[in-house]
């Protein structure tokens, strides 16, 4: 199995401000991918910048990728001056990806603005496997950060739109829609966006004795487990506290495995 | 033309001269998925302390110009776990090891070199007395290192020395006025090998929320941004010592080597820029097969140390 | 919101924290064709030395991975062509000045200072200690730096402080254990200042030719890859001693001046990035200007040292 | 006098293998610039490379100037993937410029491979104050690196070509042909390629009294005399050495200023 692929990509656009997608073809890599998994990229050659950019799978197509990122720094901005038909060094897939037990009825999303990357794939999973479109709370500062909507609907989901400034749906944040939401059905969520965002969701599902996965970030250096840089203190160890890899054992975690007590206010 | 690419450190013979580095190829089963490692010259396994630890918190990793900062702390398996579930793998791929240890004592560093010696779980024994990532709670941020102190070096050098047979390599740091100190210390010591360069101290602050990036606050400097610095340490090493020099720091590609061993590096390890392109040593082995041709040198020990001044 | 951005080194004040660093600056004459250079903290001139030199033969610089390696040798016009013929222009621009000084004995830095002060000839010193880049024929190499030795910076310290008023900046080089000894040693030997850092010894060799890339073998690395080193060493000086600590050390951008002065430095001086962008200093005092306006901070006084641990 | 300049990228063009000319927009550059100057170049945003590049002025238009360039390391690689429209900081213009005393009737220049870059701007101010064509000695390693022939021949310049394998004119040195040359007239020489192919015009030169200039090349920081990097040992202060920098006192010297002795076979 080759994890290194020169891609080409075959579609660049801005689909927000600040906000691309990108598409590329290569596919022996499409082939071996899963929801929730990540591709450590190569924004540019040479040693500027130094390190890769990990990167979630937004879709995944019979012969190629999608990626959809903010811009944020240098490293995604160089990104975002590539175009189309240019090649691209894309490392993966690297890490976990979403667990679909199959015994639950209802799959629940809930996105924080651009930590919705993950989830066109995952919803296109539970589709394919489950026969059920999950329903999403989608969350973002206003309208234009609600992304991948049109998608969501066009995959017959459910939404709950929030957004911080009322200019789309509810006005405020994702888990005051999720508190607003009924407890009775089993329930497994999904879940990615600002830590904050993450932690309260956490929170809401150990209350309703809900079943949540979360997708986390850390800075990353290799992305393969090698280097233990983007480590996040778990009990994944009976007894005792274990520095897991989020790169290697996750990016998906079941959030009661996190030692949440631990983690900096950042 | 046949190009003898092989060289030896102490009693070991190296298929070539090109090595990873430790705490950049963890215990060589992720890689392992990326290309044949038994073509390595060597294999450094992550520093090993006697029990596991647990590292930093983090954020334990930065970007920074040309290179990244680390506070990893040490976090490894332990030497048991490691000889239990990590080096059979090694054994099997048939790798030629050479096993970073870490103590806190003299008597922490006998004891694992022991044990390895005993297990069979190293080809050779790099003493890793420059890690900067770890240090005790009463002298938090100014972390002296044993490989700041000659004295000290000779000592835990010559106590490792005479408990095992296995080829032993020092690692130093590059944090001290004049590093030829310490490497004479190791070579009195009883070291068959110098290894140059451990990361250089460094830490970046996040205007945004006045906190460093790290979490251990300081952290090791690596990358191409220190290679000229690294450069000039092996070359200074390589002229003071009788013994080789295992010589890294930023190294990425073919020419990156060649400019150490030129320098008078017999071997050198690739760090950080494994973590952008896993490739990279597979590329310098050739890289260097490549270079010995068309410069027409049959024995890549020729090469050491050739610079013209 | 009214900002002061003024900073005191000594008894004298800056209009702001941003110098440009000795030896990327020339005497000003180049680089007001660019802007209005009274608008710095402080212009810092090119080494003087008592009679003027030659400097090393090229080539004397090598582009590195995000910096650069320099081995000038200290050309410069000698003190008496400055105080003629350089002097004049920096003072009609109404410029702050530190004129940077290298001698080769404690009696020539004496003499320099003296001269300076006499003739009007800076708005404070700074005592070049650490130059890596001039040696005597005889430890070609090895280059032992003043500032490399704690009790030798204190005597040239004390012995420069003895015979001028003018505010004493002496500047040390990052080639030590700890440098946090030299520091303490020119705190006590009346420096009322600190810089850091100068350049990290380096080298380059061109595989091709199996030469070094520098004339002289050897030079002084600098620009953004050594900026997490220099930031962690004003970090460390600056809780060590009592007087201002000037950071420098790969200074391109804003969010970089501001790393050193949340660090603990009190002002901070852009050096080799000018050759890259001559505008960036003025580009850093706007830049000041503007974050403390955002974070709401009236006095950039109250940013030097605030990082949180 | 602005000398930061924002230009836009009017024309990029491969003009033989490795080898690319590029025309950039800025009247105010353009307005200041004169042959045998050269400019800095950022190759791209960032710190890889750390340093521009410098380039000789190939030619001098209303509001745009050229360059002539040979990609060689990485910097003039990221050069060439630079696209029409695009924009590209270009400070200048640095350094002398090309002497045209007018009591000559014979302006003659040798220039060895990319070495012709900063001829063709001579060429046009030669014709424009003096009325005559200069006389060209173009080398290069094979026909396709006789660059600028073309341009010279509209120009009105007698060519003499050389090439080392003898694809195109003379098969042999650009130095063989010129020592062929008529001594007789009184005869200006300009010269710019590789440091041995100088030293050796500058020989010739000297046993027939000619003056020469020749154009240097030094690696460069500043370019603006400020870095003392790029020096040449020369005798241009009288009684004893004095190091010159290239990107000031030159890029173009009077040959015999140059202390030759002192200058290392690279
Ligand atoms: C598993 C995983 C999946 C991700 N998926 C996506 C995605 O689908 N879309 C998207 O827009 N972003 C995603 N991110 C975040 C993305 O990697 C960062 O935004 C990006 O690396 C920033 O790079 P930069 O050079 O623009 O920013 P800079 O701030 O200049 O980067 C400096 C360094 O910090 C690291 N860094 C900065 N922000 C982050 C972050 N949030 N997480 C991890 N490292 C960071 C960079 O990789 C780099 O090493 C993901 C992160 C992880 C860990
Ligand atoms: C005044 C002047 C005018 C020039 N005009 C032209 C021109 O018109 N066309 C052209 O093709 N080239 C010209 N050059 C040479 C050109 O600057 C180099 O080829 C270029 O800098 C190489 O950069 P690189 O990154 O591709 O190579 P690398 O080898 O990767 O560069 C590494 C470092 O060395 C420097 N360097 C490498 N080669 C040279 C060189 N020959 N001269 C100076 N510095 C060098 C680079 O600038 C850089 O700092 C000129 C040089 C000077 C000094
Ligand atoms: C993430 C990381 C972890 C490291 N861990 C160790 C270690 O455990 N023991 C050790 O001796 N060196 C360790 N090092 C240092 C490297 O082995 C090497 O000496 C240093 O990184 C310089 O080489 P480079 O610039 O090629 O990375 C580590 C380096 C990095 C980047
Ligand atoms: C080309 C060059 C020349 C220098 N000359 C001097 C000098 O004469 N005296 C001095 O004290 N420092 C000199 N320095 C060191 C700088 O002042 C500064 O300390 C160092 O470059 C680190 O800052 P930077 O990374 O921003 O360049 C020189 C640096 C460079 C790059
Ligand atoms: S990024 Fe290296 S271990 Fe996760
Ligand atoms: S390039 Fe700086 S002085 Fe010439």
């Amino acid at each position: 199995m080759n994890k290194l692929h020169e891609c080409i990509i075959t579609l660049h656009n801005l689909v927000s401000p600040n906000h691309y997608r990108m598409v590329f073809q290569n596919k022996e890599l499409a082939n071996q991918v899963s929801p929730g998994q990540f591709l450590m990229i190569e924004v540019s050659p040479g040693y500027y910048p130094f390190l890769r950019r990990p990167m979630s799978i937004e879709r995944i197509f019979s012969d190629s990728v999608s990626i959809l990122y903010k811009v944020c720094g240098e490293g995604t901005k160089l990104l975002s001056t590539l175009s189309v038909g240019e090649k691209i060094n894309v490392q993966g897939p690297l890490g976990n990806s979403f667990p679909i037990p199959l015994d639950y009825q209802r799959y629940l999303i809930i996105a924080g603005g651009i930590g919705v990357a993950p989830f066109p794939a995952l919803v296109e999973k539970v589709l394919n496997i489950r026969g059920i479109a999950p329903e999403i709370i989608l969350a973002g500062k206003d309208f234009n950060y609600l992304l991948c909507e049109k998608d969501f609907r066009q995959m017959g989901c459910k939404l709950h739109l929030a957004t911080e400034d009322g200019s789309a749906g509810y006005k405020g944040l994702a888990t005051d829609l999720l508190q607003s939401l009924e407890e009775t059905e089993k329930t497994i969520v999904y879940t990615c966006g600002p830590l904050p965002m993450i932690k309260k969701v956490h929170e809401i599902c150990t209350q309703r004795k809900w079943l949540c996965y979360a997708s986390l970030e850390a800075e990353m250096a290799c992305g393969e487990g090698v280097c233990l840089g983007c480590v996040v203190p778990t009990k994944m160890e009976i007894g005792h506290e274990m520095m897991a890899c989020v790169c290697k054992e996750g990016p998906i975690f079941d959030t009661q495995l996190i030692l949440w007590n631990k983690i900096g206010e950042e | 033309m046949d190009i003898n690419l092989q060289v030896s450190i102490g009693n070991i013979t190296l298929k070539n001269p090109v090595i990873v580095a430790s705490g950049t190829f963890g215990y060589g089963e992720e890689y392992s998925e990326y290309f044949d490692i038994s073509q390595l010259g060597a294999v450094t396994v992550k520093s090993l302390t006697l029990r596991p630890r647990l590292g930093n918190s983090p954020p334990r990793i930065v970007e920074t110009p040309a290179g990244m900062l680390n506070a990893i702390g040490l976090q490894n398996v332990g030497i048991e776990t490691y000889l239990k579930e990590k080096l059979p793998f090694l054994r099997q791929k048939n790798c030629t090891i050479i096993a970073n240890i870490y103590g806190t004592s003299i008597d922490e560093y006998e004891q694992l070199a022991e044990r390895l010696e005993k297990e069979g779980g190293a080809d050779a024994i790099e003493m890793n007395l420059s890690c900067p990532n770890v240090h005790d709670a009463l002298n938090k941020y100014k972390c002296p290192l044993i490989a700041q102190s000659p004295e000290w070096v000779e000592k835990y050098t010559s106590a490792v020395r005479s408990k095992v047979k296995l080829p032993l390599i020092v690692k130093l740091t590059p944090n001290v006025t004049d590093i030829t100190e310490p490497a004479l210390s190791a070579e009195k010591g009883g070291a068959d090998a110098i290894s140059i360069i451990n990361t250089l101290l460094g830490m970046s602050v996040n205007p945004d929320t006045c906190k460093p990036r790290l979490k251990n606050v300081v952290g090791g400097l690596s990358g191409p941004a220190i290679r000229p610095i690294a450069v000039k340490m092996v070359w200074d090493v390589s002229r003071t010592v009788k013994i080789p020099v295992v010589g890294m720091g930023g190294i990425c590609y073919t020419s990156d080597a060649l400019e150490f061993i030129i320098a008078g590096a017999k071997a050198i390890a690739v760090g950080s820029y494994l973590f952008r392109d896993p490739l990279a040593p597979m590329r310098i082995i050739q890289g260097l097969q490549d270079y010995c041709i068309s410069k027409n040198i049959d024995d890549i020990n020729k090469l050491v140390g050739s610079i013209i001044i």
